[in-house]
């Protein structure tokens, strides 16, 4: 696919994080276009989401992180995300005992939020406004926690694992949702399947032992059984196949 | 450890016991520590309440600091061992019976009573965890607070306190001319719960406690009910803290409510925390610094030289609460590790205790 | 019957000072971590401020006892917010050495009354109404029992209301289920703490005010006493609820005013059987959300 | 060996709230067998983990250990039974050194773990049984660190040499390889299969698919909450299902 056009978005150096004084990962190094769906890849317990959450400054961290040239990993998170960093987290982190409508109010920073997007994406969600979002399905509180992060405008959005646990059609309603965002924000997405990775990223980040060790497009990178063998140790299955 | 160290620890510590054993038979003056040379009763009467809070403060260390148990009710058993043994030594043996015999009778029931109610408060207590245990033990000393200033049948004194009945109490440990043989029991006191506390430690039981006080669940898996090993470990500390209430009645020939209070067990979370929960002697040094500073300070509030000061610093000043409230709050800010914990915060210019890690968690 | 009247609606004011203190308790809990052992010093503060001020406005009127009870708010909430500012937010995220920051200031504050207005009781003069008595249902009801309710309601509804309407308290509401995922949304959580401190520190600050009407003294330990009461109510109505501390309230003062007209005067004992009771059988408090 | 079931599932179903966490699990692993379980995240792996060991009560269903019904059962009491398991994230006792967290797991088996008249002792049988189960996984070196301070795959070494020291009749690993070095995986290979080798019953969340091939007898996979097919690795791979599930789609 296409080279990054201009700066990038998000540039991270040296990155290391630690979880009660423990490091979960060391020395990441990598960069998010500013266009386009960069997909963080790498087997469980590999560093991807404490590596979001190093970005986020939701663990402790130490590095250098840039947002669109701007030094970022001394802010405290919610200075970050006030700066145009939209996250999903892994798990969807809803507030279960807010209704739907409030969960997507208290997301709400800019002045005009987009709300006529948000239904348009989410039209099930219009229909449950009044319901508390503990008692939505699966699929539907994640559509919740992509509204929360869609109703702003971002100038990057950190999705963690979107479609964990989801049934095929939701996957698809959320691989939609994601592809309609990419057009105009860029994304740094981590997810396991690789058919949503194929799908929406042009570029790929390999995490392995809490180092990042391949960086390039996800062509390049899909296409090549051993390095998919070597990196996420999933090709036997594909292979058979 | 190595073994080296530790044979130097231990002949140190025995030094300093017999130090301290000695202390009475000496004249050593501290001008602004110690109210008086080291062989005048008032200065003993002092260091030996300190070495009995000493005492309590290190039975509760061993429950918050290595088994992870915040309770807010260690008083209750304080007070038990103080008013059980009172209120025996006033109820209990026909006078018929020798007084050695009676006072010996009295300590033996007040401690299986001691051991009776920390088993049924600790086996209540610790089917719940953090905050929750926290304000059970609370609610049961709270209880206990209010059996005793409600002085039922006249047996607790109600809010004048219990004065100890001497007619069954040895003539040595009676009167102000004894406070040397008081002195040398409440050191007896304070050796023998740091030795508990240090075998308890050591022993299997205490690292399955250790070890449940990190990680709770791991210690399941294991196949270990980590109830039992805590239930032990609060009675333990409970019986040990009845010790030294014992030793607080003779000492003081007598026990005040104020012992049985949260605000007490309150006192001994200062005490603990500013001595350093992640260090045994530290809650030793926290016992005697703070009773030092207590007494110190209410000797200080009542000198000429605040008298004379203007009302905004006179008022503060002549507070000791005040001033050690104050100090504890810098500590906790500033000075994570406690008192004992300066050493090793130089040595490695960054400080931790165990306890600092957990959080009150609800259960 | 009427003794039951009595009673009753004694337990309902009673319960209106025990809810003041631990409305702000509970939310503290809930949205912090935080077990404020400083709340009871809040409430004394208060107490004492709201009666200098009141005494040399109008003593014994109602336009100084408003004058006590404004002032007594104000001073809850200035307090609190300057604990939180100055205190606990050092500590952030550190509940144990957190509680133990509250632990000394209580202790450090209380002797600090102490020093300045006695050990003893300072008894108080009320406006004359809330000094006689109402009868309903052949019970005469002190009058001051109807302000106390009266009050609570209000902060009741005005703390509802405040959480439900507003952003702030939409921001406290979703703080308390899960407070990182409010800064993930870019929401400074922590500015909601010194909120939720002033907001409680308020509410103990008019509960300090009406202490001192319901007891007719004020004194350093008017609050060390409400505080274990308000822990209590708290626990038993659950850590974070704030529905759950106004039924536990109104359990709590209730069950305490039958025990010591019916169990020779063991009110305080059942209530702490209550608690022990309340926890082995539900260790989350009766409407508390589940750890 | 037998071929009666060490460990059976009937029908586990798990709901929290309204969602439906596990359903209409069921499955027999044959004493000595080795089993490795896959299937996405979120495919209620560890949670599956969990209703074994007892963390979490199933919703219905029964769990059987050994023929015995252990599905009322409290965490130790199944683990006093011969259950032993690891976690996803290393779970040492991180202030204990690592002969002491070993040697824990020596006393539980043996007994007087929680004895207050006991010190443990250099020397002493459970000491001595600990260092030898340290060696079993080359870490003997290491007994006197903290545990805090042990690299990763050490910390992994030190947990499977727990389980050697507990010998469980049954072992639940949840990810033993996350977030362990490349170059470590080989190694810690070889040591759950020594640990497989005396005939133990084990059952591994693994996500590393080589290594649950080179080690496993069957594989189980799973997909919101229910099993999709337990096979040889073979035939699993093979399966299309399986497939779709796993890799979201054959590519």
């Amino acid at each position: 696919m296409s080279e990054p056009a201009s700066e990038p978005i998000l540039v991270v150096d040296a990155l290391s994080g630690r979880i009660a004084g423990q490091q979960v990962i060391e020395d990441i190094a990598f960069e998010v276009p500013a266009t386009g769906v960069t997909a963080l890849l790498g087997r469980n317990g590999v560093g991807k989401t404490s590596t979001i959450k190093s970005i986020l400054g939701l663990i402790e961290r130490t590095g250098d992180v840039r947002l669109a040239g701007e030094r970022i990993d001394a802010l405290p998170t919610h200075r970050i995300v006030q700066r145009g960093v939209g996250y999903v987290p892994e798990d969807r982190e809803v507030f279960g005992q807010l209704t739907v409508a409030e969960n997507l109010r208290l997301a709400e920073r800019d002045a005009a939020p987009r709300r006529e997007l948000v239904e348009r994406l989410f039209p099930d969600l219009v229909a449950r406004r009044a319901q508390r979002a503990g008692t939505l399905s699966g699929g539907q509180q994640q559509m919740v926690s992509l509204a929360r992060a869609l109703v702003n405008e971002n100038r990057l959005l950190l999705v963690d694992e979107p479609t964990k646990g989801l049934a095929p059609r939701i996957v698809d309603e959320v691989a939609v949702a994601l592809a309609e965002a990419a057009q105009t924000v860029p994304i740094l997405l981590v997810e396991q399947n690789l058919r949503v990775v194929r799908r929406l990223a042009e570029r790929v980040v390999v995490l392995s032992g809490g180092r990042v060790v391949f960086t390039g497009t996800a062509v390049e990178f899909l296409d090549d059984e051993e390095l998919i063998h070597r990196h996420l140790g999933v090709h036997d299955a594909s292979e058979a196949a | 450890m190595t073994r080296n160290k530790t044979l130097w620890l231990a002949v140190g510590g025995v030094l300093l016991v017999v130090l301290l054993a000695v202390l009475p038979l000496l004249a050593i003056e501290i001008p602004g520590v110690l109210p008086g040379p080291t062989y005048t009763p008032g200065t003993l009467q002092l260091i030996a309440y300190a070495m009995l809070i000493a005492a309590l403060a290190l039975s509760y260390r061993m429950m918050f600091g290595l088994a992870g148990l915040l309770s807010f009710g260690h008083a209750l058993f304080f007070a038990a061992g103080a008013y059980g043994l009172g209120m025996t030594l006033d109820a209990f043996g026909p006078a018929e019976w020798p007084s050695e015999l009676i006072f010996l009778g009295s300590i033996v029931v007040t401690l299986a009573a001691g051991f009776v109610l920390a088993a049924t408060v600790g086996a209540l207590a610790l089917r719940v965890t953090g905050i929750s245990f926290a304000m059970v033990t609370l609610a049961f000393a709270q209880a206990g607070s209010v059996l005793i200033r409600r002085n039922p049948g006249g047996a607790t004194g109600g809010d004048e306190g219990l004065a100890l009945d001497i007619e069954h109490v040895p003539g040595a440990l009676v009167g102000v001319l004894n406070t040397r043989n008081l002195y040398w029991v409440a050191l007896g006191v304070l050796v023998f719960v740091y030795l508990v506390v240090l075998w308890v430690e050591q022993s299997r039981a205490g690292h399955v406690a250790a070890a449940t006080r990190e990680n709770e669940l791991r210690v399941r898996v294991l196949g270990l009910r980590p109830y039992n090993v805590k239930l032990l470990i609060f009675i333990v500390a409970s019986v040990l803290a009845a010790v030294a209430g014992m030793g607080y009645l003779l000492l003081q020939s007598g026990a005040a409510p104020r012992v049985a209070t949260a605000d007490f067990t309150l006192t001994l979370l200062v005490i603990v925390v500013l001595g350093g929960v992640g260090y045994r002697w530290g809650a030793i040094v926290g016992g005697i610094v703070y009773t030092l500073l207590d007494q110190r300070l209410t000797a200080l509030a009542g000198s000429e030289f605040i008298a004379g000061l203007p009302a905004v610093l006179r008022v503060p000043l002549s507070e000791p609460l005040f001033i050690l409230g104050t100090l504890f709050i810098l500590v906790v800010l500033f000075l994570p590790g406690g008192i004992a914990g300066i050493p090793q915060r130089i040595r490695s210019g960054r400080a931790s205790h165990p306890a600092e890690s957990e959080e009150v968690a609800d259960a | 019957m009427s003794t039951i009247v009595l009673l009753l609606i004694t337990g309902l004011g009673l319960g209106a000072l025990y809810f003041l203190v631990a409305s702000g308790l509970s939310l503290i809990y809930g949205l912090m971590g935080v077990l404020n052992f400083a709340h009871g010093s809040f409430l004394t503060i208060s107490a004492f401020l709201g009666w200098e001020v009141g005494r040399r406005v109008s003593d014994g009127t109602w336009w100084g006892l408003a004058i006590s009870a404004i002032v007594g708010i104000a001073v809850g909430a200035i307090v609190a917010a300057l604990t939180e500012y100055l205190l606990i937010r050092r500590l952030y995220e550190r509940h144990i050495e957190q509680a133990l920051v509250t632990v000394g200031l209580s202790l450090a504050t209380v002797a600090l009354f102490e020093g300045i207005w006695g050990t003893d009781p300072i008894y108080t003069a009320r406006p004359e109404w809330l000094t006689q008595t109402t009868e309903i249902l052949g019970a005469k009801i002190p009058n001051d029992r109807f302000l106390l309710i009266a009050c609570a309601v209000i902060v009741l509804g005005g703390i509802v209301l405040f959480l439900k309407r507003t952003r702030y308290g939409l921001i406290i509401r979703a703080g308390v289920e899960n407070r990182q995922m409010v800064t993930a949304l870019g929401i400074d959580v922590r500015r909601s703490f010194t909120l939720v401190f002033a907001i409680g520190g308020a509410a103990a600050g008019l509960g300090g005010v009406l202490a001192s009407v319901y007891y007719g003294y004020v004194s350093a330990h008017l609050g060390s006493v409400l505080l274990i009461f308000a822990f209590i109510v708290t626990v038993i109505g659950g850590l974070g609820s704030l529905t759950g501390a106004a039924v536990a309230s109104v359990l709590v003062a209730v069950l305490q005013q039958f025990a010591n007209y019916y169990l020779g005067g063991t009110g305080d004992l059942v209530v702490v059987v209550a608690l022990a009771a309340v926890l082995l059988i539900r260790p989350r408090g009766l409407m508390g959300k589940i750890a | 060996m037998t071929d009666h079931a060490m460990l059976s599932l009937e029908q586990i179903g798990l709901r929290i709230g309204g969602a439906r966490i596990l359903e209409g699990v069921s499955l027999d692993v044959p004493a000595g067998q080795m089993l490795g379980v896959i299937g996405p995240n979120g495919a209620g792996k560890t949670t599956l983990f969990n209703v074994v060991s007892g963390v979490v009560r199933p919703t219905s269903g029964r769990v059987l250990l050994d023929g015995a019904d252990v599905t009322r059962e409290s965490i130790h009491r199944r683990a006093a039974a011969g259950l032993g398991r690891t976690f996803q994230t290393s779970s040492l006792f991180p202030a204990l050194s690592v002969l002491e967290n070993v040697r824990l797991a020596a006393q539980a088996h043996a007994g007087g773990a929680t004895s207050l008249v006991r010190i443990p002792r250099a020397g002493d049988a459970a000491s001595e049984r600990a260092l030898e189960c340290l060696a079993e996984v080359g870490l003997e070196h290491r007994a006197g660190a903290e545990a805090s301070g042990l690299a990763h795959g050490e910390k992994r070494k030190v947990e499977i040499a727990m389980l050697i020291a507990a010998d469980p009749k049954v072992i639940l690993l949840d990810e033993p390889m996350a977030g362990v070095a490349s170059g470590d995986v080989p190694a810690l290979t070889e040591v759950i299969r020594g640990l497989h080798r005396g005939g133990r019953t084990v059952l591994m969340v693994e996500h590393h698919m080589e290594v649950v091939l080179g080690l496993v007898d069957r594989v189980a996979v799973m997909h919101h909450g229910e099993l999709l097919a337990v096979d040889t690795p073979e035939a699993v791979m093979a399966n299309p299902t399986v497939q779709s599930a796993y890799l979201g789609e054959a590519m």
